[in-house]
């Protein structure tokens, strides 16, 4: 009976809407996020930093995009690795023509960009469902990558097309290269990423979520109760993008520090978010981050299972590592093809019962 | 003009070479409306387990041993019997389960089978590169380059042989085999299919075997041109414009909607940048050369603009929404 | 619930994380190894991996280490991936008693590592690869790029191609073209080589091709069209196997046809069979196993039954293999160095970075090592991190590659300028101030 | 029949005003077939307007074309004033019509609340940024318009299932939310395609009570599709009788059920 909500009545439909109406649910995020911003810079190091907690969550962040995109609107995409690869670009650009801007302007600018490709890319979706606008969002992700190699403009000219990070501020912290504290980096990334989140969940429990959603489950129905389905998929790739385009510009600035366009965004990039929020579970911000948080931790846990415990040479353990990633996700969708998230949902419900059986 | 024929008919020819890929997209797709984004890889793993057999590796050492060689008769039927094998696994531990999931579910679940088939295939044959001597021909046909200046691929005109073969064959199999019929059925239906009597599983099983045929078809060809490596998995990407283009469930779209994109995609890259430069070579200085490396693109692209006039693909069936 | 296994595991996975850091007992030399052994570019990545792991492992076998100090070689599976690349990096650098030096094999985790360097005080050493304008060592203090950088090779390639027309003279008016894979890699040395064509006045064209380079047939037309006299390449991965078929189909003269020395090994040219025959490449040591480092390495490792991966054996003096191992070889060089400069046997990864800069490896030293003719000597100063800067072009006969070349020297009229050009640039944009070398 | 101004009483006290709706000559083909030929009717304020008709009548067509999901090849619709062929969905939508279907077309995944609040979507205008934000207008306007989806669905009688997504409900209680979705958009005009089909008497007497409700209470003028001839009957003012597309009477109940083509056409056969 840890976690119940009876007994809990809400005096007002402002006090019912807020974004965790129950009291174990707020009391848990609380925790978390005091558990994020007060305990974890006291024991990061630079391998939790660069390894684990800062990939995790410009992954997040990614997902988060990816998901209001493909679980709220039921717009499946494929390109979501180009719109990594705007965001890091156009973050390279801006912190080279105005050196002296603020790096949250910086990711604030190369998020609007991206926002803007991205509208562009949505524009097929007028005509274009399911897989066959999966497919077509394939061009994007192409078609991005290659313009980041072929137009020196974007990569200001230097021999290779490499883009390298220059040390930059935000707020008065020095956030990006190798200069920059791990702690500080870290916290910079966890703040937005928070932030963001906390968005994401406003727009999808209110009037846009709901747009969003309608247009998933029923497109026909939703333009009969006055929505428009073609606007509402645009703002959603607008939206997504949006976020994915902030991730793109933390991946480059703040996690890796240099990038190059197939390498570091390429299509392996669009798969992966996408296994994060089938996985996480479709059309949930929780599950975001579950699913970021398993497709980033378990190849390395699994590494360090095999390669550090089990004594296996690095190579056999990258073969079997590979196919059990494989075998994980499709053990994954067939036990809980709604995700994560539900499966956190369950356990909620199972809690709300404990100790009773029934 | 002996050059543009010469870009086009390697268009064609490469054209096929995306078709063969597509087939297997195809024919699992038409059968359980699965997008088996896993086509590319076992394409690899068919030819990986071919060119294990016929040199004699020995499974998962690596180790080549002569006296285990296999001759090509033997070798052959024995990585289809392989293939077989695996389809039955693939519906006893991942479709059966799945059935009636949503079409983005069944998708990512064969990309997470691509994870498997490409650790599988690394662990069992390893991952360097591999020759297969199957005695295909390789170079330019050299009476025609002779007389005619002409250039044209031994390796691609086997190819075209083997694409043709294949989708008589596979014709032959729909219309006229008892099995092939019901495989329509199953197409058009499945409820209905059920309710006379066909078994759902086994239907998957005879489809996945066929398209394990098509893949180690495919990863023969393709393996022929580059050696048989990991890159070759990745030829699913190209399949894909293909794919959209030809309708997912139209095997003549499959063919048609490869000449396109080879064609297209040949021709954008020979004369693109060429085209771009008379275009708007007068506003702004352009080098010819950025507009090189553009086939991994523009294929999407072009089908991309068709789909914006059939959406349903060139072959595909017109959806009618109703409420 | 099935899932319970599941959840065990992960937790378990998840916790043996930080466990994995711990593990300090006597000092050992640590020296990470950045594998590739999977991916689309695996083939190269595996005889890499075992010349270098292998020539470390042998001095541990046989001679008990260097100076009586056991080596422990960390390997680390990258899969040519930056990402995982970055993940390696970071668990192996404290490994043991610290990583001393990284060979990242792979231009894009070369430049995630760059700045690291300076700030983790590891030398990393990009053996030919990487960032070109590294070369000054004045600017990048913990990088190496020795022997020879690809704009080097580019200059030198090109000299070889103005020897066999007959004096550089000749070059005017000739077409060279550059099939390049698209990426950072493939572009590093088109600048050089237009440069290289306003000096000469040959006719030069760069022709792209996309990762992986399945599938090039419209590159090759074009340049069955163009008819260039001479075409390099700078490739990788399935994409020198599939240009040098397309090359041998159109029927263009494989000795014509010269490859940048990662696209020269036996993994390029064998799916073309005989056609390749004649085929040409940068090189800059010699490939086979007849000499007295491999005999150790077959005696010590694979005989007794030591080999870290024992399947390879007959890979043995493979091009790419001799690569790892000449790396390696150099590697120990430095190690021995930097044990004398600061006399003690426990060296840290600064103190290795001294041992790289004070490096001398002459052609009698060599034949100390067992490698007599492997490769060039090499000097290094802490102005020139590209030492000696030579060349030579190797042809593969049907069977082996062989060298066929002399050692040319690059161009450093054309190249010096590039390289200070962009290295001022780098210390500009990092606020770096350039080191005095005196 | 001119009743363009006129204003009439009900014998349950109801006013009925004059033409809100004229639909003109109306014909609909698709390919070779069909679905409409030629009808011509009208339906006022305020009033139940019944449209019945064996099956593939093209009761189901004539309410796509009126609230613009399909478009007629030939004919007009009049509404408020205004005269057209065609038009999108979503300007039925803000020129006050609302729908519901006959195969339930709920958002399967989202809650009671959610799906009737997708409702006031015409209603709400704060931008996305306020939205992400959620505070000030965008917090007073999501409140204001929960206010009112409450009394819908208080109404309904549904306060229990708010937050169960609709996807695990009873059928019957699917077409309530459904309903109520359609109400949140306050119409003025309300097509109901079938609002019984499959419900049991208990169920189609609360339904028929909840139109009532919302003609008397709102004022609402309904437009209904029905099979079951003994809710036509009692609910409709007026009924419109088609077969295979022909509109083959309109009045009274009374005279519809006199009408000897709609007995020849309709109630001769069999129904359900």
């Amino acid at each position: 009976m840890l976690y119940r909500e009876s007994g809990q009545f809400k005096t007002s439909y402002d006090a019912d809407q807020a974004v965790f109406p129950i009291l174990q649910d707020r009391l848990c995020i609380i925790a978390i996020l005091a558990f994020a911003f007060l305990a974890v810079p006291f024991f990061i190091n630079d391998y939790w930093a660069n390894a684990v907690l800062i990939p995790f969550l410009v992954y997040s962040l990614a997902a988060l995009g990816l998901n209001i995109l493909t679980g709220y609107c039921g717009q499946l995409s494929l390109g979501t690795g180009g719109f990594l690869a705007v965001g890091g670009y156009s973050s390279f650009k801006l912190m080279t023509s105005f050196p002296e801007l603020d790096m949250i302007l910086v990711l604030g600018g190369a998020g609007v960009t991206t926002a803007l490709v991205g509208l562009l890319f949505g524009l097929p979706s007028l005509r274009i469902k399911g897989f066959y606008l999966a497919v077509a969002t394939l061009a994007a992700q192409f078609f991005l990558i290659w313009l980041f190699y072929k137009v020196p403009w974007f990569y200001n000219y230097n021999a290779t097309g490499q883009i390298n990070v220059f040390p930059r501020e935000a707020l008065g912290f020095l956030v990006t290269t190798q200069k920059a504290d791990p702690v500080v980096r870290y916290l910079f990334t966890l703040s937005i990423v928070v932030v963001f989140a906390l968005a994401a969940k406003n727009m999808v429990r209110g009037r846009f979520g709901r747009m969003w959603m309608a247009i998933r489950d029923m497109d026909i129905a939703a333009e009969l109760i006055g929505i428009r389905p073609f606007l509402m998929k645009l703002t959603a790739f607008t939206v997504s993008s949006f976020y994915i385009g902030v991730a793109g510009a933390l991946i480059f600035s703040v996690w890796l520090g240099a990038a190059e366009s197939g390498e570091t965004y390429g299509i392996n990039e669009s798969f992966l978010v996408l296994f994060m929020i089938i996985v996480g579970g479709l059309g949930s911000i929780l599950g975001s981050f579950l699913g970021a948080g398993f497709i980033v931790l378990m190849p390395i846990g699994l590494k360090n299972l095999l390669v550090d415990w089990f004594g296996m040479s690095a190579v056999f353990a990258k073969h079997l590592e590979i196919t059990t990633f494989g075998v994980l996700i499709i053990f994954f969708l067939i036990v809980e093809p709604h995700g994560l998230a539900r499966l956190w949902q369950i356990i909620k419900e199972k809690l709300r019962l404990w100790p009773f059986p029934h | 003009m002996l050059f543009f024929m010469e870009t086009v008919i390697s268009g064609l020819l490469a054209g096929i070479m995306y078709s063969l890929v597509a087939l297997g997209f195809v024919l699992i797709f038409k059968a359980s409306g699965v997008f088996n984004f896993s086509q590319g890889v076992m394409a690899l793993f068919a030819a990986l387990t071919l060119v294990g057999l016929l040199s004699g590796t020995v499974p998962f050492t690596h180790v080549d041993n002569p006296s285990f060689a296999i001759p090509a008769w033997a070798a052959i039927p024995l990585t289809i019997i392989v293939m077989i094998i695996v389809a039955i696994l693939i519906e006893r531990f991942i479709l059966r389960h799945l059935v009636n999931q949503e079409h983005i579910i069944l998708f990512m679940a064969m990309v997470g089978l691509s994870y498997v088939f490409e650790g599988a295939g690394d662990i069992i044959w390893g991952s360097d590169v591999k020759v297969i001597d199957l005695g295909l021909p390789h170079g330019a046909w050299d009476w025609l380059l002779d007389t005619h200046g002409l250039y044209i691929e031994k390796i691609e005109l086997v190819a075209a042989a083997a694409a043709v073969v294949l989708v008589v064959v596979l014709a032959a199999f729909f219309q006229k085999t008892r099995i092939g019929r019901a495989l329509r059925a199953v197409a058009d239906d499945h409820q209905a299919a059920l309710s006379v009597g066909i078994s759902l599983r086994y239907i998957w099983i005879i489809v996945w075997s066929v398209a394990g045929i098509v893949a180690l078809v495919t990863g023969v060809v393709w393996g022929a041109k580059s050696g048989i490596q990991f890159s070759l998995s990745l030829i699913a990407l190209k399949a894909l414009p293909v794919l959209i283009l030809g309708g997912f469930e139209s095997i003549p779209g499959a063919i048609v909607g490869g000449l396109i994109i080879g064609v297209g995609e040949k021709l954008a890259e020979v004369f693109g940048g060429e085209v771009i430069v008379a275009i708007f070579g007068r506003w702004f200085e352009i080098d010819p050369g950025i507009f090189t490396a553009t086939e991994n693109w523009f294929a999407y692209v072009l089908a991309l603009i068709f789909l914006l006039f059939r959406p349903q693909g060139l072959f595909g069936e017109k959806i009618i929404e109703r409420v | 619930m099935k899932l319970r296994n599941w959840l065990v595991a992960a937790a378990a996975a998840v916790v043996a994380m930080p466990l994995a850091a711990v593990s300090a007992s006597a000092y050992e030399l640590t020296i990470p190894s950045m594998d590739y052994r999977t991916g689309p570019y695996a083939p190269n990545g595996i005889p890499f991996a075992n010349g270098w792991t292998d020539y470390w492992t042998m001095l541990n076998e046989r001679d008990g280490g260097i100076n009586g100090v056991k080596i422990k070689v960390v390997p680390c599976e990258t899969a040519y991936n930056t990402k995982q690349g970055v993940e390696c990096y970071e668990k192996t650098k404290k490994e043991g008693s610290g990583a001393l030096v990284y060979q990242p094999l792979s231009t894009g985790i070369t430049y995630q590592l760059i700045p690291k360097a300076s700030v983790d005080n590891i030398p990393i050493h990009s053996m030919g690869y990487g960032r070109t304008s590294a070369a000054n060592g004045k600017i990048f203090k913990w990088v190496f790029n020795f022997p020879a950088t690809y704009w080097s090779q580019a200059s030198a390639l090109v000299k070889y191609i103005g020897d066999k027309e007959g004096g550089m003279g000749k070059l005017k008016g000739k077409k060279i073209t550059l099939v390049y894979h698209n990426s950072a890699y493939g572009k590093e040395p088109i600048r050089t080589l237009e440069e290289l064509s306003k000096k000469h006045g040959f006719k030069f064209t760069a022709l792209a091709v996309d990762h992986p380079g399945q599938e090039q047939k419209a590159t090759w037309l074009k340049i069955r069209r163009d008819k260039p006299d001479w075409i390099l390449m700078w490739g990788w991965g399935v994409m020198n196997q599939v240009a040098i078929k397309e090359a041998a189909s159109i029927r263009f003269p494989m000795d014509h046809f010269i490859g940048v020395w990662w696209s020269g090994s036996e993994n390029d040219v064998k799916p073309a069979g005989a056609a390749a025959k004649g085929y040409l490449s940068g090189a800059f040591h010699q490939p086979g196993k007849n000499f007295q480092v491999h005999r150790d390495i077959l005696k010590h490792l694979y005989d007794a039954g030591k080999a870290p991966h024992p399947d390879f054996k007959d890979r043995v003096g493979e091009v790419l293999y001799n690569r790892g191992l000449v790396a390696a070889l150099w590697g120990s060089e430095a190690v021995r160095a930097a044990m004398k400069i600061h006399n003690t046997k426990e060296i840290t990864g600064a103190m290795m970075r001294d041992g790289y800069e004070a490096l001398d490896v002459d052609a009698a030293r060599l034949k100390e090592l067992g490698a007599e003719g492997l490769t060039i000597p090499v000097k290094i100063t802490c102005a020139n991190h590209e030492g000696p800067r030579k060349v030579a072009v190797q042809q593969w006969d049907g069977k082996a590659w062989k060298i066929v070349s002399d050692f040319y020297d690059p161009d450093m009229d054309v190249i010096q300028p590039l390289i200070d050009e962009d290295s001022a640039k780098f210390a500009k944009e990092n606020n770096i101030t350039p080191r005095d070398c005196k | 029949m001119n009743m363009m101004t006129q204003t009439s009483i009900t014998d349950d006290g109801r006013t009925i005003g004059g033409v809100q709706m004229k639909v003109d000559n109306i014909s609909l083909r698709f390919g070779g077939v069909t679905a409409i030929r030629n009808a011509s009717f009208d339906i006022r304020h305020g009033e139940i307007r019944a449209i019945i008709g064996p099956n593939g009548a093209g009761k189901t067509s004539m309410l796509n074309v009126i609230n613009g999901f399909y478009h007629p090849q030939d004919g007009t619709i009049t509404f408020k004033g205004e005269k057209r062929r065609d038009m999108r969905p979503h300007i039925a939508a803000t020129q006050g019509i609302a729908r519901t279907f006959q195969n339930v077309a709920l958002f399967k995944g989202m809650t009671t609340l959610d799906n009737i609040m997708s409702g006031r979507a015409l209603k709400m205008k704060r931008n996305i940024l306020w939205q992400m934000l959620y505070v000030g207008p965008a917090r007073q306007e999501e409140l204001e318009n929960r206010k009112f989806v409450e009394t819908i669905i208080d109404f309904l009688e549904i306060p229990h299932i708010r937050r169960t997504p609709v996807g695990k409900l009873p059928y019957g209680l699917q077409k309530r939310v459904e309903l109520g979705r359609a109400l949140a958009m306050e119409p003025e005009l309300l097509l109901l395609d079938e609002p019984m089909a499959g419900m049991n008497v208990e169920e189609k007497e609360d339904m028929s009570r909840f139109i009532i409700d919302i003609n008397e209470e709102f004022g609402t003028t309904i437009a209904l599709i029905e099979h079951d001839m003994g809710v036509v009957m009692d609910l409709s003012d007026r009924v419109v009788v088609l077969d295979h597309g022909d509109l083959i009477a309109d009045g009274t109940p009374d005279e519809v059920q006199k009408n000897q083509d709609v007995i020849d056409a309709y109630l001769g056969v069999a129904h359900d």
